[in-house]
């Protein structure tokens, strides 16, 4: 319990929670967009650039690759169980655009839980950023072949995309993008590059991070209440219990699935933690803009609001200090 | 002066690219973009405040006096307003040419 | 194509919550908003940079083939240009439907 | 109700100043801008990216309901879209008197 | 004297200085409107947050209440005098708004004033933080029921307002919440939440309240010049002379009352300038957004030139050490 | 070589590569319009109040005066052979348009290059700063004099300046006015002003120029493609090798001659390498701003074009180091 109280009780979490409650009171407050979309930039930049500098200091072996791959493979086995888990409860092109939501990460989960762990003083290896930026894009097109497959198979109309552009669509997304990027100047640059940057990368990091979380508490509660308000009139009761569920139960059932790779490789605590976040995390940033190019038929506001509203703040309130405490337990 | 007709289109921001990829294509070269608009319609409240960009919308506003170019064009932008949302609006305007 | 009217109001930023209020009382659930437009009128110049917001504008664009919902909606929107300020304009345009 | 007439300017930002002195001179002192707007056109894209704002442009909205004011307006406007580019459209509306 | 050059010459009140100049050259410079409206959040969030930290190291006695008390009490009579003083003057509407406007505060200008503290390395209390966020709004609804009172009487159109959803807005009202919540949670994180947010909190609050400040200059400048171009075909000459003058003496009256409470309450010498500056300064953010919605009959340009373009730059140059001398000489 | 591989490898020139690598990449990566512009503001308050900040601690002397009038004839004199050079082979208005762009100087790259000398370790001098605010504007004087003395000539339409204006616009020029305001403001409030700002100026610079340099490698990649695109219907191949070729050649004539400058000075290493940067680096914000308004005649494609997306990564990644290597071979 302890544990959870003091993760809670941390700035970022609670700007979190005031943002939301901003939203509860009806208050005006509100990040200007850009700010907003900056605040994503930097967290990118900067978890990129540690992770990097990270990486240049240690050797690279068998078993970061063997992370590596086994992370992937985890990003593009979820779309599909989530696929077929819930094709015959929902449309199937949102059906489609869940299970990739779901297989790919959320990059603000995963830095928090790195803010976590170095208040809590646990150390985490570089790599695993490296891990997150390489799990945002597979569950796409997993996402999109399932799709095209059953939507043919059920007449409906399919989506003709060209395998490359697909590819290079989704290796090219800005989000992604900047993070290997960060990442490979980071690594290049190392230690010294390191001291050139430190005030921006490491000094203001939490800082900023509570301040892009406060923007996050109030744009995840006013989508969640204009899905209410607005939602009634398009979505069913029953679509309403689906997703609700879902949200729900799918980052446990992930997060459980990384839990078992975290023990395999026998990862230390703080790794082990981040590839269980990882895993439990859903994309509300990277899938949902490739969905909507090549996707626009499944609606946003279910898998939008199932990642954003429900998933992230429940990784970030109760999914990190529980999945620490499943990880100390087992490991 | 010359007559011309006045399109008006509002479309998510990432569908843009592919509406002017359509006019680049058609030869309509001339078109003003204002980004980061908000709105709602049939597809609910578009706050133009999401991180992915993916809830914002754009205005195109474009002025052509080609009845021809102007048809075809609207037959690419139909499909698209059908599976990403949106409207379209055509009205009458005077050009002053320079 | 259809005909249909187009409603244009330019109001405070800080107005535009009641607007929306009175368009949903209405059922008209379709409209565009440009943010943070500024301009000069009656009551002067509005920047659109200052910090309370109180001086800048937004666009309003609504879509509307429905006489009556309009009638009953402008009557709504005069009191709010009354005290707050702001234009009104409406005209005829071609809606591509979808 | 009163019908008057609606221009439509799209012109660099750095020469709305010149535009603005232009109507104040006139006595045109009811206008709306929306800044920072992108597009394309005669001399290439503007992408209202770049750091000087050379290339992005603005939108002037205009009602006007005396025709000869407008007039001589749009003659001084001309030769600004001559130098700088840009376009200027004019269509007919009704404003909501308040 | 020479404290009023000490406190003049240092960056932020210069970086005003040469915003106002901007405007005077005609010079281009601007800051872009969202990074301005950003820079205001921060300095919310920084001052409520150093409030609540500060709060948390010290105890929660009588005399904190008293103050707390007395400065609410002060931000709710200033309105009732300055309404009476003015409304024989004024248009009833613009009285009551101006009323309200010099009741509340400004944010900026008790930050800037805690910045002159700690400059001169006197020590101030942060449940003064409090006091500021507590004496935003009580203005703002003495300010419309001293109108709705006399607007009936004198057969204007009176406004409807349902009083608790004025109160929600005022404490609602984005800078308000913002203040107040980064001080709880200053407060419930304490020392551990400072250290992990000082960079940003504290390392960086002169350097981008200097930014801010230039911000201010041009757009307080700007306002003034729009206003004398415009302002002579709307308003008579009798009503610049009258708005030229209460904003150069309220500012004081509202000063020594302030003085006096600092003086009967016993404060020291830090908490005692904070008091006496939050009582002169008149509010150009929360006021008059509020007065839009409530009151839109009153002239923004009365209200908001007054308290923007005269008495801040006023209190911000002179006002602050001069006080401070006052305070020295008398307590 | 190494020199090159050591100054190539430093994080903010990694950025600008990974911009245009976006670019090319055909990513949807982008910083915020807003963003960007306040990222060059924070570039020329940090510049210009080190600057100041510097020039408070040493004396100004007759040594000093020289080298800033030297810079500035150098600024007036490089438009004019470049106006002669252009004039046969491109249009007259582009001509003069090149003509001033070249006489002035570009900010980053002055700043890249101050940012290369810290990391080195290599000292240089505050004034300087001084000096690139003071080369910013008679370039643009020139090359309108220039243009209006032969176009008329050759019965183009002239440009009916009130010189007046002209002086008074490009000295308020927002970025020459913020550049020398900071400077004078670092210079009043000396080391005790630094100390209250030193976590923003100096903590933050390197970083922040990281980001605004990933701006300028998208920007300039962009811009070079638009231009192969929509340039070839629009300019003849002939006026495509006159602008390749100027691009590169200029800035290492202006170069040689911000070489000869330094050593008849005698100047130390640090601020011989500063002259030499200002000298060869081309304005691609205050120029083309100043030459839309006077000169719209003139084609933003031609001008703005080879500064900024030739000679300004030009001067960044090869220049830079080249010029050092030839002073420490020359002086
Ligand atoms: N009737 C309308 N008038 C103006 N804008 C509209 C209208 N209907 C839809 N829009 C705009 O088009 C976007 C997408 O519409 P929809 O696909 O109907 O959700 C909305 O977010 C609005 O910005
Ligand atoms: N004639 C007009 N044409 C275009 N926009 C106008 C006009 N008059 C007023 N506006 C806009 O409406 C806002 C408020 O107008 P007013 O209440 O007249 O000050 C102005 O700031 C302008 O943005
Ligand atoms: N046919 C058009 N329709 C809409 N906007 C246009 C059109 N032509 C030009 N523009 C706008 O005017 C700006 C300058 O046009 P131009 O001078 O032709 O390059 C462009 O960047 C567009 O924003
Ligand atoms: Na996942
Ligand atoms: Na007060
Ligand atoms: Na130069």
């Amino acid at each position: 319990m302890s544990v959870f109280m003091s993760s809670l009780s941390t700035p970022p979490l609670l700007f979190f929670f005031l943002g939301a409650a901003a939203v509860a009171v009806r208050s005006d407050l509100q990040i200007p967009a850009q700010i907003a979309k900056f605040l994503s930039l930097y967290l990118l930049f900067a978890i990129g650039f540690k992770g990097g500098v990270a990486l240049s200091e240690s050797t690279i072996d068998a078993s970061i690759l063997l992370t590596l791959l086994a992370t992937m493979v985890l990003s593009a086995v979820v779309p599909v169980y989530t696929f077929f888990l819930l094709r015959r409860r929902l449309p199937i092109a949102d059906a489609a655009a869940i299970a990739a939501t779901y297989g790919s990460v959320s990059a603000v989960t995963f830095v928090t839980a790195t803010g976590y762990l170095d208040v809590q003083g646990i150390a985490w290896s570089g790599y695993l950023v490296a891990a997150m930026a390489l799990m945002e894009s597979p569950a796409i097109l997993v996402g999109i072949v399932l799709y095209n497959h059953f939507a043919t198979r059920e007449g409906n109309t399919t989506v003709s995309v060209s395998w490359l552009q697909l590819l290079r669509e989704s290796v090219s997304n800005g989000s992604v993008f900047l993070i290997l990027g960060s990442m490979l100047i980071g690594w290049i640059t190392g230690t010294e590059g390191m001291r050139q940057v430190e005030p921006l990368v490491k000094g203001l990091f939490l800082g900023l991070l509570c301040l892009f979380l406060l923007d996050m508490g109030i744009v995840a509660a006013q989508r969640l209440r204009d899905f209410q308000q607005s939602g009634e009139r398009r979505l069913s009761g029953e679509t309403f219990r689906v997703m609700l569920v879902a949200a729900v139960l799918l980052p446990l059932l992930n997060a459980s699935l990384g839990l078992g790779i975290a023990y395999l490789l026998g990862l230390p605590q703080g790794n082990a933690l981040l590839v269980v976040v990882l895993a439990a995390s859903a994309s509300y940033i990277a899938v949902p803009a490739a969905m909507r190019l090549a996707l626009p038929e499944a609606n946003p506001a279910t898998y939008l609001t199932m990642s954003l509203a429900i998933t992230f703040p429940l990784n970030l309130l109760l999914g990190i200090p529980a999945y620490h405490a499943a990880i100390r337990w087992l490991l | 002066m010359k007559t011309c007709k006045r399109i008006e289109i509002v479309i998510e921001n990432s569908m843009v690219p592919r509406l002017t990829a359509l006019m680049k294509q058609l030869g309509l070269d001339g078109y003003t973009l204002i980004p980061d608009v908000r709105g709602s319609g049939d597809r609910g409240m578009r706050r133009a405040d999401e991180l992915s960009g993916e809830s914002s919308n754009c205005l195109v506003l474009i002025a052509c006096d080609n009845q021809v170019m102007l048809d075809t064009f609207l037959e690419g932008v139909r499909p698209l307003l059908v599976r990403a949302g949106g409207i379209c609006l055509v009205s009458d305007a005077q050009w002053l040419r320079h």
